[in-house]
């Protein structure tokens, strides 16, 4: 028994670490990519080894200045505030996004000492459910961070905030559903798993091939969920200085910002989990390769894994700069733009998808 | 394994809870809340039963049960945004007037 | 006696309904006071003289004939039937003449009397009125119109007794008649009630006078006694005797002709002639008849006592007519009727007389009615006092006047049918009589006149109209009396022998004319001793009458308080009467019955209010009431 | 059945800690200076106006509202989607009358302008 | 699984239930009505219905917990300790609570008096996605077609309730 639990852990452990250095990851990238696309420099200042470097890349200034920086500033609440609401906002906020990784499959299976460890923390039969549920509660740390500071543009900012984010989860659902009825169940394995099938012998089964609405859907829900440009309305309103956690100061504040890149995180993972074939590498099964011409190079079982997980990485990073290279060059939207869009076209859509899916099905055979 | 009725006492406890939050707070919105908590110790039960039963029937019926206290709780919140409009309290007293 | 001849006439309905038109005429011409002054005793008169034609045709008829009259059948119901029918014989032909006589007399009288009263047409209607009921009442064939007459002089006597009604006292006088009146009718009605019931025969009922005398054998002795005593008390209400005479002095507070006419001659001799007409129910039964006489001679000696202390002219004069009622009872109670009704006839004459002598003597003094204040009249007033003198002389009973005869008559009979007794009362109350009778005269017309000098220099004597009718019935007190002489004497008891037919014989008893003689020496004496006696009181030395009543104080205090019997009813009935009317007005009206009513709204006012708090709109109560159901609820399955 | 959740519990774990060491290090490590000025409400520096917690339109109250019919429409359609294959044609008979009705309440939403943002 | 964690669960559940109905702030009894709906879902994964846990958190964690937040926020509702205490109160909470105690008592005893037998292992599958979902469209398809309507008259009551009416 405690051997399984040390397994968990250790799975645990690495999926945590990997989804919380992809998200600082992106901090740099973003604040990088932005000064690339806009033609400036971007931050550059801190250096800690006095230049050694002809260039600075600003990672020591977005990776080591700025947390620190963050972590030792005073935390100063508003009077009025409710102490112990203000605290659970934040932490609200970020804790559903990070437990979401436990479901998410970055691998097939790693054979050690004849125990085969399923790479994925936890073989969930309810798995997208799940997604579902925790992604439901990280609203409460958009409306806690509102309620509790007191202050009314926050509040207002919060109930913007929360009102965006509930609009889209549903479209987000619909999204998912199309591509469960193409694999028929809710466990992500199962579904990266199917992915490794090939259609025609060619065409690796993605999902997207099967599910191309499917997929736009949910990435624009996704992004919309992560409250990024051009939905950033609750922070980036002008009249809401910086929406609800305008309050917060110190790690608060930083917790408030890791949450969104946590989400950017967790959309791109489910996107590549449902639609780009998780970790499947093409025409690569747990031997080797099997290439569609009956040519085959067989792999130790190690390689395999270190390949599948590196693409799964690799995909993951992917979605995430397009994210962000979305953010820098879309203008941001206007509230009733931005409702309209969640319930009067991305619903609608959504449905129709899931029922053209559902008739294909059924016609398909 | 934990004896089914444990979970009914505990249930039962749960419920009893509720009822009190019912009688007990003035405000309408937290009578509304308990009512959801009885609800749900409802709920409890029908699990353990099912489980006792051995049938999925039970889990079934709190996904109605869900449903339903899902379109309650709009339809009641709803009656209380109108009611508020007419008469700015939440209280339970003050809204003893059958009409507004 | 009975079946004597019938002779259908159809002119007897006019004497009634003569006096019926000037009522209607009074009321009509209300306003012209000259045509009804002479209207009104018109009628009267003119009713008299039909009634002198219808009684001169029963005397040229054979004994024990009847004039009878039949109108229309009154009512007819089932075996019950009455008829508006008047009959006219001996009893009732002198009593029909009497009435007319003297009422005329009494209208003309009024004519003088009431002349300066505005409200002149209105005593007239009413005298009209009156003379209409008595009328009916004598001349009935059937005991119901009868009853109907009996019930419209009562009215008329309250009509008339408060014809001053602006006055309290007069009003409060006429409801004091009008109700012991009553008291006295219900007896009569119920005696009549159980005398028709009784005497159905063959599946009809009636109350024709024939039918009840041919079907009197029919009653049982003690339903005979029942009927008797109902009757008595019925005549004792109307004329007057001992338990009902209370209303009769209050009635003088009516105007003096009234008192007259109704208080003296007619209205008061009703029970009389009622007892007469039914003599045979009385004589079936002796115990009944008993009753009677001893009450008339308790009635007599009683009035008379408390007449000797009066002062008031006309209050002497009530407690006298009391007093001779009394009388005239107690000849029927020895079963004298003939003789009683003779002494009616006579007491009419004299009494009327005296009544208006008092009312000239009143008119003269201007409204002043106490004798202490009068006196020495004699040369003011001669008509006045000579036509007293001779009423006074005929009321005492004095040798050659009508009194004289009707009384020993009474007495004589009285004794010789054995009532020894009741004889000495009956005497010593003649002398009683004469003694209060001259004490009246001697204060009234001799001596100085003691008036205050604004009333003395107005006294006058009466104008002519008030004194011929004095003139005439002096005349009539005087002949009067010679109608009935006792046997021996020239005619004999003529008036007996003419209304044996109708009331039978009263033998004289064994005794015959002797005793009579006798008799009457010994009445004689003791008027003639009340008469000095009076003389030597007020006119020979007037100190002696206060010195006397000062001795006697308790006596005299007792006679002038008047035996306190309207005290005494008013404790034992009205009081007692007033109070159970209170208790049953405050305790059963107000505590029971709207208690009981409001009890039941209150009960179901505070209920309401109790439960009112169950129901208060909050939800959060109502949900602990389910609670308590369900706690009940689980309880009863965890103890099952 | 619990091994499924071993994972997800040591995860809630780790990131508890996790979270909970990001929120409160400043509370710990900061400075602790609070002073009115400071703890005033940031409205772009003018004092703040009106009452903090005012109230706002109740079109948010009527998305939330819809949020829930139509998340419970979701939550039907995940079990109806795994098992959809076996359902065959029935199984699509079915969610098409329980999409329809529910597009039905969108549409009428539509109509009665309850989504629109004035 | 162990009393003992089951213990742990329930005074957990008990005592933020108890922190929903006695907690004067209403936000805070919201939030305490979240944990207690999370407990509950991990009580429903002990119980080996995993699917239902999962909807549990969804739509009574995720939907009607936000819809009750947006309650309060949107009527502004301040604390309530400060009328609650009021005097005619007192005797009622009492009562109420004494019989919140009896009922639980009773309601206890009637269940742990039956006799339950131990239950039989369940199916594989049992509780997950696909035997709930099969049941609830093969064997349920009338009640699910039932709660669409229910959901279309909720929308619609809603909104005819909540529009500002022309008065």
């Amino acid at each position: 028994m405690w051997a399984d639990a040390a397994i968990a852990a250790v799975k645990s452990l690495v999926m945590l670490l990997l989804a919380l250095n992809l998200t600082v990851l992106l901090l740099w990238v973003e604040r990088k990519g932005s000064a690339l696309i806009q033609d400036r420099i971007g931050a550059n200042r801190a250096n800690i080894f006095g230049g050694i470097l002809p260039f600075n890349l600003g990672i020591v200034n977005t990776l080591i200045a700025d947390p620190i920086k963050m972590f030792t500033k005073e935390d100063v609440i508003p009077a009025g505030a409710d102490k112990l609401l203000h605290f659970f906002g934040p932490f609200l906020a970020v804790f559903p996004v990070l437990v979401t990784f436990a479901a998410v499959p970055f691998g097939d299976v790693l054979v050690i000492g004849g125990r085969e460890i399923n790479l994925q923390v936890a073989e969930l039969n309810v798995g997208i459910l799940y997604v579902l549920a925790m992604s439901g509660l990280s609203v409460y740390g958009v409306v806690l961070g509102g309620w509790a500071t007191n202050s009314r543009w926050s509040l207002l900012g919060a109930i913007r905030g929360s009102a965006q984010m509930i609009s889209y989860e549903i479209a987000m659902g619909l999204g998912l559903i199309g591509a469960i009825l193409v694999f028929g169940t809710l466990d992500l394995q199962a579904i990266a798993r199917a992915q490794g099938a090939t259609i025609w012998g060619v065409i690796p089964a993605w999902g997207i091939i099967y599910q191309p609405l499917g997929f736009l859907i949910f990435l624009v829900a996704g992004i919309a969920e992560t409250k990024r440009v051009p939905f950033d309305l609750p922070e980036g309103e002008s009249e809401l200085t910086s929406g609800y956690f305008t309050e917060y100061s110190g790690s608060k504040q930083a917790t408030y910002m890791m949450s969104d890149f946590a989400e950017i995180v967790v959309v791109s993972a489910l996107a590549t989990t449902l639609f780009f074939g998780a970790w499947q590498v093409p025409y690569l099964a747990r031997d080797g390769f099997h290439f569609p011409g009956g040519f085959a190079l067989a792999l130790p079982q190690v390689v395999v894994v270190v390949m599948q997980v590196a693409s799964f990485v690799l995909k993951v990073l992917i979605l995430c700069c397009f994210q962000i290279l979305v953010r820098w060059s879309l203008p941001r939207y206007r509230y009733d733009q931005l409702m309209d869009l969640g319930w009067k076209t991305l619903l609608p859509l959504a449905l129709a998808n899931v029922l053209i899916t559902a008739i294909v099905i059924v016609l398909a055979g | 394994m934990v004896p089914t009725s444990w979970y009914l006492a505990l249930s039962a406890v749960l419920f009893a809870i509720g009822a009190v939050g019912v009688l007990v707070r003035r405000n309408i919105i937290v009578v509304f809340m308990a009512i959801e908590l009885m609800l749900n110790a409802v709920n409890l039960t029908f699990v353990a039963f099912a489980r006792q039963l051995g049938t999925i029937d039970g889990q079934v019926i709190v996904f109605f049960v869900m449903t339903v206290a899902a379109a309650e709780a709009a339809v009641g919140l709803a009656i209380i945004i109108a009611a508020f409009r007419n008469r700015p309290t939440v209280n339970a007293d003050e809204l003893a007037v059958l009409r507004w | 006696m009975h079946g004597g001849e019938i002779i259908p006439t159809s002119t007897l309905w006019l004497i009634p309904a003569l006096p019926l038109a000037g009522l209607l005429l009074a009321i009509v011409f209300g306003d012209r006071k000259r045509l009804v002054t002479i209207v009104a005793p018109g009628v009267v008169g003119i009713a008299f003289a039909v009634a002198l034609a219808s009684v001169v045709t029963l005397l040229r008829a054979p004994a024990g004939a009847r004039l009878v009259d039949d109108v229309y059948p009154w009512i007819v119901a089932g075996p019950f039937r009455a008829d508006v029918a008047f009959r006219v014989d001996a009893l009732a032909a002198v009593m029909v003449l009497i009435v007319t006589g003297v009422g005329f007399l009494i209208h003309v009288y009024s004519v003088g009397y009431m002349a300066h009263d505005e409200s002149l047409p209105r005593f007239f209607a009413y005298l009209n009125l009156f003379m209409f009921a008595m009328l009916l009442l004598v001349l009935a064939d059937n005991l119901v119109v009868l009853f109907v007459g009996w019930e419209g002089v009562g009215l008329c006597s309250y009509l008339l007794i408060g014809f001053w009604y602006e006055k309290d006292e007069n009003a409060a006088a006429g409801k004091k008649a009008f109700v012991v009146n009553r008291i006295g009718d219900l007896g009569f009605v119920l005696g009549l009630l159980l005398l028709a019931w009784s005497t159905a025969a063959n599946g009809a009922i009636s109350l024709d006078v024939a039918h009840v005398e041919e079907h009197v054998h029919l009653l049982a002795p003690q339903t005979a006694t029942a009927v008797a005593l109902l009757l008595l008390v019925g005549a004792a209400g109307k004329s007057a005797q001992l338990p009902l005479y209370v209303w009769l002095p209050d009635a003088m507070a009516g105007p003096t002709p009234v008192s007259a006419l109704i208080h003296a001659a007619t209205m008061v001799t009703a029970g009389i002639y009622m007892i007469a007409r039914l003599h045979v129910v009385f004589l079936a039964s002796p115990f009944a008849l008993e009753v009677v006489a001893i009450v008339g001679a308790a009635t007599a000696l009683f009035a008379a006592t408390i007449a000797l202390v009066q002062t008031d002219i006309k209050k002497v004069l009530a407690y006298s007519t009391v007093s001779q009622l009394g009388f005239m009872v107690l000849a029927l109670g020895v079963g004298a009727f003939a003789t009683a009704i003779f002494h009616v006839m006579t007491h009419a004459f004299f009494k009327a007389l005296l009544f208006l002598g008092a009312g000239s003597v009143i008119h003269g003094m201007s409204g002043e009615q106490d004798v202490s204040q009068m006196g020495g009249l004699r040369e003011k007033m001669p008509i006045t006092w000579w036509t007293f003198l001779v009423g006074t002389l005929a009321i005492a009973g004095a040798p050659g006047f009508a009194g004289f005869f009707s009384k020993d008559e009474i007495l004589a009979h009285t004794w010789g049918t054995g009532h020894y007794a009741l004889w000495a009362v009956g005497a010593f109350t003649a002398g009683l009589t004469a003694f209060y009778m001259f004490r009246l005269l001697f204060l009234t017309f001799f001596g100085e006149l003691r008036a205050a000098p604004e009333i003395a220099h107005h006294v006058h004597e009466s104008p002519p109209v008030m004194t011929v009718p004095l003139v005439i019935l002096a005349a009539l007190s005087i002949v009067g009396g010679w109608v009935g002489l006792p046997e021996g004497w020239l005619w004999g008891p003529a008036f007996g022998r003419f209304l044996a037919p109708v009331t039978g014989h009263s033998a004289l008893g064994e005794h015959g004319a002797g005793v009579e003689t006798a008799l009457m020496l010994v009445a004689t004496l003791l008027a003639a001793g009340g008469a000095t006696l009076a003389y030597v009181f007020y006119v020979r030395m007037p100190g002696l009458p206060y010195l006397l009543a000062w001795r006697l104080k308790p006596v005299y205090e007792l006679l002038v308080g008047k035996y306190w019997i309207d005290e005494l009813y008013d404790a034992v009935v009205v009081r007692p009467y007033v109070a159970l009317s209170n208790l049953l007005w405050r305790i059963v009206d107000q505590m029971m019955i709207d208690g009981a009513v409001n009890g039941v709204a209150t009960t179901v006012l505070a209920n309401g209010q109790l439960w009112r708090y169950v129901q208060d709109g909050n939800v959060q109560h109502y949900a602990l009431v389910f609670l308590g159901g369900a706690i009940a609820l689980l309880s009863y399955y965890l103890v099952r | 059945m619990l091994d499924q959740y071993l994972g997800v519990i040591i995860t809630f774990g780790f990131a508890a800690v996790i979270v909970g060491i990001m929120c409160g290090a400043s509370m710990i490590l900061g400075v602790h200076h609070p002073g009115p000025v400071k703890q005033q409400v940031f409205e772009c520096g003018n004092p703040p106006t009106g009452p903090a917690r005012g109230r706002f339109s109740v079109r948010f109250y009527l998305v939330a509202i819809l949020f829930i019919v139509f998340d419970v429409e979701v939550v039907f359609l995940y079990p109806w989607a795994i098992v959809f294959r076996r359902l065959g044609v029935p199984g699509l008979v079915e969610m098409v009358v329980f999409i329809g009705v529910l597009a039905a309440g969108l549409a009428y939403v539509w109509k009665k302008g309850a989504l629109a943002w004035d | 699984m162990g009393s003992v964690t089951f213990f742990l669960l329930a005074t957990a559940l008990v005592v933020s239930a108890l922190t929903v109905v006695v907690h004067p702030n209403p936000v805070k009894s919201a939030m305490a009505l979240v944990a207690t709906l999370f407990l509950l879902a991990v009580e429903f994964v002990f119980l080996g219905a995993h699917m239902i846990a999962a909807l549990q958190v969804i739509v009574y964690a995720g939907a009607i917990m936000v819809l009750f937040l947006f309650v309060i926020m949107l009527l502004n509702l301040s604390d309530e300790e400060a009328e609650a205490r009021r005097r005619g109160r007192a005797l009622f909470r009492i009562g109420a609570w004494i019989g919140g105690g009896v009922l639980a008592a009773e309601l206890a005893a009637l269940f742990l008096r039956v006799p339950f037998p131990a239950p039989a292992a369940p199916p594989a599958g049992y509780g997950g996605a696909e035997s709930v979902a099969t049941a609830l469209f093969v064997d349920y398809a009338l009640p699910f077609e039932l709660t669409s309507i229910l959901l279309l008259i909720a929308v619609i009551g809603t909104v005819v309730l909540a529009q500002r009416r022309a008065s």
